[in-house]
């Protein structure tokens, strides 16, 4: 099939609609505003529902209100305007209804910069928001990647009737690779059996997160474990290049898991036994696999930009089997091979142990 | 369900049958937009009240299979259980953000919201002016009662000037927690609202014009005119401190000199 | 094997678009390619730059800190860009507006006059495309009509009308540097 | 004056908040002294030892807890009544 | 000294006063509300600012400004108003401007109820908001050591120009015990070199977050790690009880905490080796102790209100050494002795090894 | 610092000397409330001409020691590093809070933010309503210039209707995408406002009226009237892809027939 | 030693107050102590209770399944916590509301006519203290005097005029257990 | 008309952007089309060649970039340049 060269942004959007998007809220914010854009663009054309909202915190909840119609609803936004989304993430959760949700993160904390970033690993990962509950949170390493993995998010968000979001930095959103778009998908024209529709020739439905006894939302806090236990069992993704007999393996997502690649195709001509491992699905984190290849390296360098956050997930799983290193960019930096590379080398001799405590790196 | 006894001329067929006797016209009863259920709402709100008033226009309008609730954070944060119709609940202060959503992708929908003055009027300020400047094509019911009922009785941005609360102790001081707002004379102002009004739920006749008032709000939904937004000035026994008659006297003498009763804006096709 | 290159000029110089049409001539030519820009609507004015990797399996970094090749279409990206060309790289400077002479013995530096010749060609704007056709002509990444056809295809409905006075340019640029090389034989 | 409605009140819904008593133009509402209902308030009762309910639907018109449902006689019969 | 009955919210005021607090600005929200309610009567009559804000978004940013006149300002909230807070936490983590924020958790996620939980350790603890940064979190268990900690709390705000969180679930809030009043704290006259007091007699002084190359917000970042990194090394607090010789560990924060020291006592008493180990900053968490217990005893227990939170950050750290085993209850459920003590005996016989998976509970 | 070429009869006094002549009166020169910072805005952008108005301003009153401003985010986020007084940098649309916040507890010193239209009517609706509701005594430089200049061109709440940009590539549909909004016209509705107005940049005669507005929303605050407000109509050539020049007609030819100049409220002791 | 009791009724009956008042007194008596209401102002109605839990080393957890002692005021609160005080333990049951008989053996109930002799000292309302007074008879907790203290310190400015009615229900609740004592010897 | 006025120009803070030579009563303000300035702008020259600046101040009061500082002669000395 043929590839044509798509900016990042865009692809995500055009992806989203191929999947089956019909309603987009948003709010401007770099480096995702080009997806808010395209929709606005396309969406009309498509008779989809496409509106701007007045704040990421109207956007998110006007997705919780289609959402609860069984449409199939997203947003976009970046790392500030995340933050404004907690709660109604928390609410959509708390609810289970399904929405996607694209995260370009740019550089924290704070109004901080426009650049490329992972900071904000912790917020999608561990806590979108108060409360026990996990969205699948996805992160592509290359524009073909985002696109395949936001044509099945809508597929992921209704089957489990849950968040999904698609993880990326700026650089992500702001390049351009050639992209194979997959077709536009069909979907059955019935909504989902708890979906607002009017209460015709039924008895009402209710969607609402509040559960005023304890033992009741205790009921729904086990029932959500259990659903996310299942999706933790089911949805694991990741990627490795040379793990199968790699001495020391890298460990990184997104951007610079990619970048990952060239390091370790590096590393191998230079004579080390390197390997990549590249969570795909940040939540659920591929824990086993990763289990499996800590028995067998002999350490694990952890590369990020930002200050070490997947870092406290690998070491929870590598449980001090080998050494965990780790190497971080923040701000707006991108850790370029010819700074991974020595770094991995650096885990062959004497390698200090690490865990628990971050080695912080001079930015080069 | 308990029966009170009936006079005694009455009593037969009332007693015997489960429908009333033939001969027998009804004048009231439970809108079909209501369930059956008990309000949690404390003795003599009037929230109980705009809940009924809000039903029967539902059903009088036929609209109840096609209608959706968005319930606020406060008081009437069940209220998704007292209407007979498919509900949701929004995050305080975000119904009509919600409600944007849902009507953006069920157009052919009632989607009306019920929110507190709290809800509506402090943290939700934004989400509601927008919907308004936008347009949106739902209706919006704002229970005015000077207070935060659900939390405990806290200043509200409507509190009137000098009320005690449990957040105003020494009693609002205009000048450092500022007066009190009239939201709705306010989002009158904005270009998509096409009805807004003040009613209040002092007086059974004053309550026969928050009907229509809410009816005309529906009407300007269904007829695509834009949002309909009807405030009610309601009653607080329980954070007021007083019975639920003292309530209405309390309305009536001191929440309406401050707060008008009346038409803000009237869309034309909507006159008469 | 991947290549990389850097554009890197002023504004409205075009050294995004010059990026870009090498990026759409790889696609076309069935390569991998990534494309990536400084970006940062929120801040206005100074230089623009992009990099393009260009490669035969799947891209690893789509930036680079030592590119393979740079073009440099003022002095600001000379200065920056000359150093981190890599040992036994290109550096294409637009001599129009770079008088001084190369820094570096270690690297292929070669200089068209570019706004000059791309006045010749009808547009000063052409400058960009005058730089990339000498470019290519100094490594030969890809076949001209290869770029070409992703000018054909990719210049924006309203500048269609100025497709052959792009190509044109494009075989300027190219021609310059094949003379330089006959000229050093 | 003449009979012409009746009311039938829900008594275990009733809170007790005598709303209806003061709204009633017939004052023919009046609290129970007596009994709690099942939800522990004391609820109204129709008392028509004076007068006479009109069905005017003003109880339930004011009653925020959908206690009544209200009846009338048809103009026919309380015309019969009447005579 | 003499102690009186306090009810937790209206302690944690008080102390914030005595502890020099002079600008509060909040929005009510059960189980919190009673601390506002206390501040709007005590604060007028003081002298000092307080304001019911608009929203807890308002709030946050009332708090950023105050903060940034060099003043001690603070905030309170429950769950989903910390939700809101996200990105004014990040602004004021990033601007460094010190204060300090009172989160009385309640069930979640989204609406969920009001009832006690520590649901919100991921929020609190990883994640205030987006980009690289920590607020020190202090878990008080009682309301004595709540008192106390907030009467440091302005301090450690105002050493480390830093976020100070003091995290407790809403039955801290809601009960009465007896407390010893510290007396009113002195401080100094003048305002911190940093704050906002007008260019009078100086260069202009600016706070901001942004910073626009990333050389720029990668220099702030790398120091704000190292400012957490001294955070770290100095500031870690936990309670140990029967730690010295146990052999089983319960690990608990504030309310399942003081609950620990019952459940270990029983222990004792039917003759099982068993010790608390209880953090009491969450963040820094005490690493190097909890290690330390590690290497001695031979099985842990962990027991949150929530389904597991921080019991990633005990897995990380015990790293495999010894079983780690976890108890959680959800949704406004406090687990009580009678069901903590048999977890922890559980430990006993032929531990079933539980890292990096988490039994689910079935509530009793 | 390049000086031109004076003219001839000029040229020894101003060449020669680092200090005009003494016999030259100097008419205009930079306030000394703003740096000597070049900004980032685009060429003829107008938030520069009100940037140097707010500077004028403070140093006609005196309070440049004891003034506080609060940047935006927005093209202006950088305005702190403009203005030669201390200075802030708010979230988006929250400066209306933060102002507040350093208000609260620097009661006697000049708080004021400088706002764009998206910051403050769009996401920061809620934050300005309230600091006007509650009279914050705060003043509020809001720089409307139709669009969101900062993320490219993006529409706003106060686009035009059939306005093409970024998110309205087919020109604002009302019916969609709501009208614009007057949100100064409504903010003057609420109780702590002292001063509402909106003027232009679009000739010399606006600019001397909109200094003068700055002036009286300054003073308000001074006084301790209440909130000082001053839209002002400003360009944004870059997003609208128009010169400067012409940039300046768009808004007195496209923009004040929807944005009509005027006081909207004025305190009584303001008046005159 | 923790001694833990849990007191209990509807919305209006005071059962709160009564534990706050055995906290009073027990923080006046130098003892550890924690009271912990049911909350939940978000919701109207229904039954309100607290747990007290008293002892002589930092109370543990202030909340416990099977209460040493409960205090029942009404017939919800009497079905609900009969069973759940732990064996060996007391309950008090105000018989003006509640009339069955007790169902458990393995517990001591003591069941004083509350309501009724609440209105002989004057106020229905203080059924509360009544019940009070016959917990601390049958329990020794700590001295009534104790008790009379945390009263008169604690009583809400507006009820002080009812502090001798207040302390003489404590008493009347106690001579009622006293008398059973006694009859039963 | 007499010469009144004189602005210094700070030509490398202008944009170019023509504000002031639009506004200039005086149309004594033209835009350079020779030399870019440091910041790679057309700045603008005072071209008193037909006319003279009165010092009237408008290009400062438009100019967005604080570009121009403005003076005046006295009256008494205008005065004697008028004789
Ligand atoms: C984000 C958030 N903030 C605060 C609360 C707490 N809260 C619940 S209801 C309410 C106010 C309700 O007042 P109002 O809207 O006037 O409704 P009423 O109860 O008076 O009918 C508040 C502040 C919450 N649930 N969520
Ligand atoms: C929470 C958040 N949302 C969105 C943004 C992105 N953003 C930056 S500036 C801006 C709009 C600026 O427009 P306006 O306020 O009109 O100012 P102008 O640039 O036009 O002067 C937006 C949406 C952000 N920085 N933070
Ligand atoms: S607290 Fe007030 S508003 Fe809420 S139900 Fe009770 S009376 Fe009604
Ligand atoms: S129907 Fe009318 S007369 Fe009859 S009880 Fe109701 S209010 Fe009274
Ligand atoms: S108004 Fe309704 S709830 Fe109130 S007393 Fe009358 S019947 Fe009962
Ligand atoms: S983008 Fe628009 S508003 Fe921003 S600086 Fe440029 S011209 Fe001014
Ligand atoms: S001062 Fe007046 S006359 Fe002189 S250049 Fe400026 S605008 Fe023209
Ligand atoms: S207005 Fe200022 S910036 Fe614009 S051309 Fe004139 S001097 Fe230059
Ligand atoms: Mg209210
Ligand atoms: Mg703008």
């Amino acid at each position: 099939m043929t590839k044509t060269l798509w900016k990042g942004n865009e692809a995500l959007a055009e992806a989203a609609l191929r999947a089956g998007a019909e309603a987009y809220f948003g709010y401007p914010i770099t480096p995702q505003t080009e997806l808010l854009e395209y929709m606005a663009r396309r969406m009309p054309e498509l008779g989809l529902a496409f509106l701007q909202a007045e704040s990421e915190v109207g956007a998110i909840n006007m997705v919780y209100g289609a959402a609860c119609a069984g449409v199939r609803a997203m947003t976009s936004s970046s790392s500030p305007g995340v933050s404004l989304m907690q709660e109604g993430l928390s609410y959509i959760a708390g609810s289970e209804v399904p929405a996607v949700i694209v995260d370009i993160m740019r550089g924290g904390p704070g109004l901080g910069n426009i650049q490329p970033s992972q900071g904000d690993y912790f917020q999608m990962v561990k806590s979108a928001g108060h409360g026990d509950f996990h969205a699948i949170v996805l992160a592509p390493a290359t524009i073909q990647e985002g696109v395949d993995l936001m044509y099945e998010s809508f597929e992921l968000a209704f089957r489990y009737r849950t968040l999904v979001t698609l993880l990326a930095d700026g650089s992500l959103g702001q390049m351009m690779e050639p992209v194979e778009m997959p077709p536009f998908k069909s979907w059955p024209a019935q909504r989902p059996s708890w979906a607002l529709t009017g209460a015709k020739d039924r008895d009402p439905r209710i969607i609402s997160s509040l559960h005023l006894g304890a033992e009741h939302l205790e009921a729904l806090n086990l029932h959500l474990q259990e659903k996310l236990g299942g999706i933790a069992r089911q949805e694991t993704r990741y990627e490795t290049l040379y793990a199968e007999d790699a001495d020391y393996l890298l460990v990184a997502f997104g951007t610079v898991g990619r970048i990952g690649r060239s390091v370790v195709r590096q590393a191998r001509a230079a004579g080390l036994k390197a390997g990549l491992f590249r969570p795909i699905s940040l939540w659920p984190f591929p824990e086993a696999a990763l289990d499996a290849l800590a028995d067998q390296v002999k350490g694990v360098l952890v590369v990020e930009m930002n200050a070490g956050q997947m870092l406290e997930d690998v070491q929870r799983i590598v449980r001090n089997r080998v050494p965990v290193q780790f190497y971080g960019r923040m701000g707006g930096s991108i850790p370029l091979p010819d700074e991974i590379l020595p770094a991995l080398q650096g885990l062959q001799p004497t390698p200090r142990q690490q865990n628990g405590r971050r080695p912080r790196q001079v930015p080069a | 369900m308990a029966i009170a006894p009936a006079p005694p001329h009455l009593a037969p067929p009332l007693a015997s049958a489960s429908a009333p006797a033939p001969t027998l016209q009804v004048i009231y009863e439970r809108p079909e937009a209501m369930t059956e259920a008990s309000t949690h709402y404390c003795p003599g709100c009037t929230h109980g009240i705009i809940h009924r008033l809000v039903a029967e226009v539902v059903d009088e309008m036929g609209v109840r299979e096609r209608t959706i609730s968005v319930a606020p954070v406060g008081c009437a944060v069940l209220a998704y259980q007292y209407f007979n119709v498919d509900g949701c609940e929004a995050a305080h202060g975000r119904a009509p953000a919600m409600a944007t959503g849902l009507k953006r992708v069920l157009p052919d929908h009632i989607i009306f919201t019920y929110q507190g003055d709290g809800d509506l009027a402090s943290i939700g300020g934004n989400e509601i002016l927008h919907a308004c400047a936008r347009g949106e094509k739902i209706t919006v019911i704002f229970v005015n009662n000077a207070v935060y009922g659900m939390t405990g009785g806290q200043m509200a941005p409507t509190t009137l000037p000098g009320m005690v609360t449990t957040s105003s102790p020494y009693g609002r001081d205009v000048l450092t927690q500022g007066g009190p707002i009239h939201i709705t004379e306010m989002l009158a102002m904005m270009p998509g609202v096409a009805y807004a009004v003040r009613r209040s739920m002092h007086s059974p006749a004053e309550i026969r014009k928050t009907k229509k008032a809410i009816r005309k709000a529906f009407e300007a939904q269904q007829r695509g005119l834009g949002l309909g937004l009807v405030e009610v000035l309601s009653s607080c026994p329980t954070n007021w401190r007083m019975t639920a008659t003292e309530s209405l006297d309390f309305i009536r003498d001191s929440m309406i000199p401050v707060y008008p009763l009346g038409d803000f804006k009237v869309h034309s096709e909507l006159v008469g | 094997m991947e290549q990389s290159i850097i554009f890197s000029g002023f504004g409205g110089q075009g050294a995004l678009f010059a990026g870009q049409l090498l990026t759409y001539a790889a696609v076309d030519a069935g390569m991998h390619v990534t494309w990536i820009p400084s970006y940062g609507p929120e801040m206005r004015g100074g230089t623009a730059h992009c990099t393009v990797v260009i490669g035969d399996e799947p891209i690893g970094s789509p930036l680079v800190r030592n590119p393979d090749m740079a073009v440099a279409m003022n002095l600001p990206s000379t200065d920056k860009y000359e150093p981190l060309v890599r040992p036994g790289g290109l550096l294409v400077v637009n001599a129009s507006l770079v008088q001084r002479p190369p820094a570096r013995e270690d690297i292929e530096t070669i200089a068209p006059p570019a706004n000059a010749m791309a006045v010749a060609q009808g547009q000063v704007r052409l400058a960009n495309v005058v730089l990339l056709g000498a470019l290519l002509a100094a490594r030969e990444l890809m076949p001209l009509a290869v770029v070409e056809r992703a000018l054909a295809a990719h210049l924006p409905e309203r500048h269609q009308h100025l497709l052959a006075a792009n190509i044109a340019a494009l075989h300027a640029g190219a021609r310059f540097v094949r003379a330089q090389v006959q000229a050093a034989r | 004056m003449a009979v012409r409605g009746a009311v039938v009140i829900d008594q275990d819904r009733c809170k007790g908040c005598e709303l209806c008593v003061h709204a009633c133009p017939q004052h023919v509402l009046r609290m129970d002294t007596e009994q709690y209902n099942r939800r522990g308030y004391r609820p109204v009762l129709l008392d028509e030892s004076e007068n006479y309910c009109t069905g005017c639907a003003v109880c339930a018109l004011v009653c925020p807890d959908v206690v009544f449902t209200v009846y009338r006689y048809p103009r026919a019969e309380r015309a019969a009544a009447a005579a």
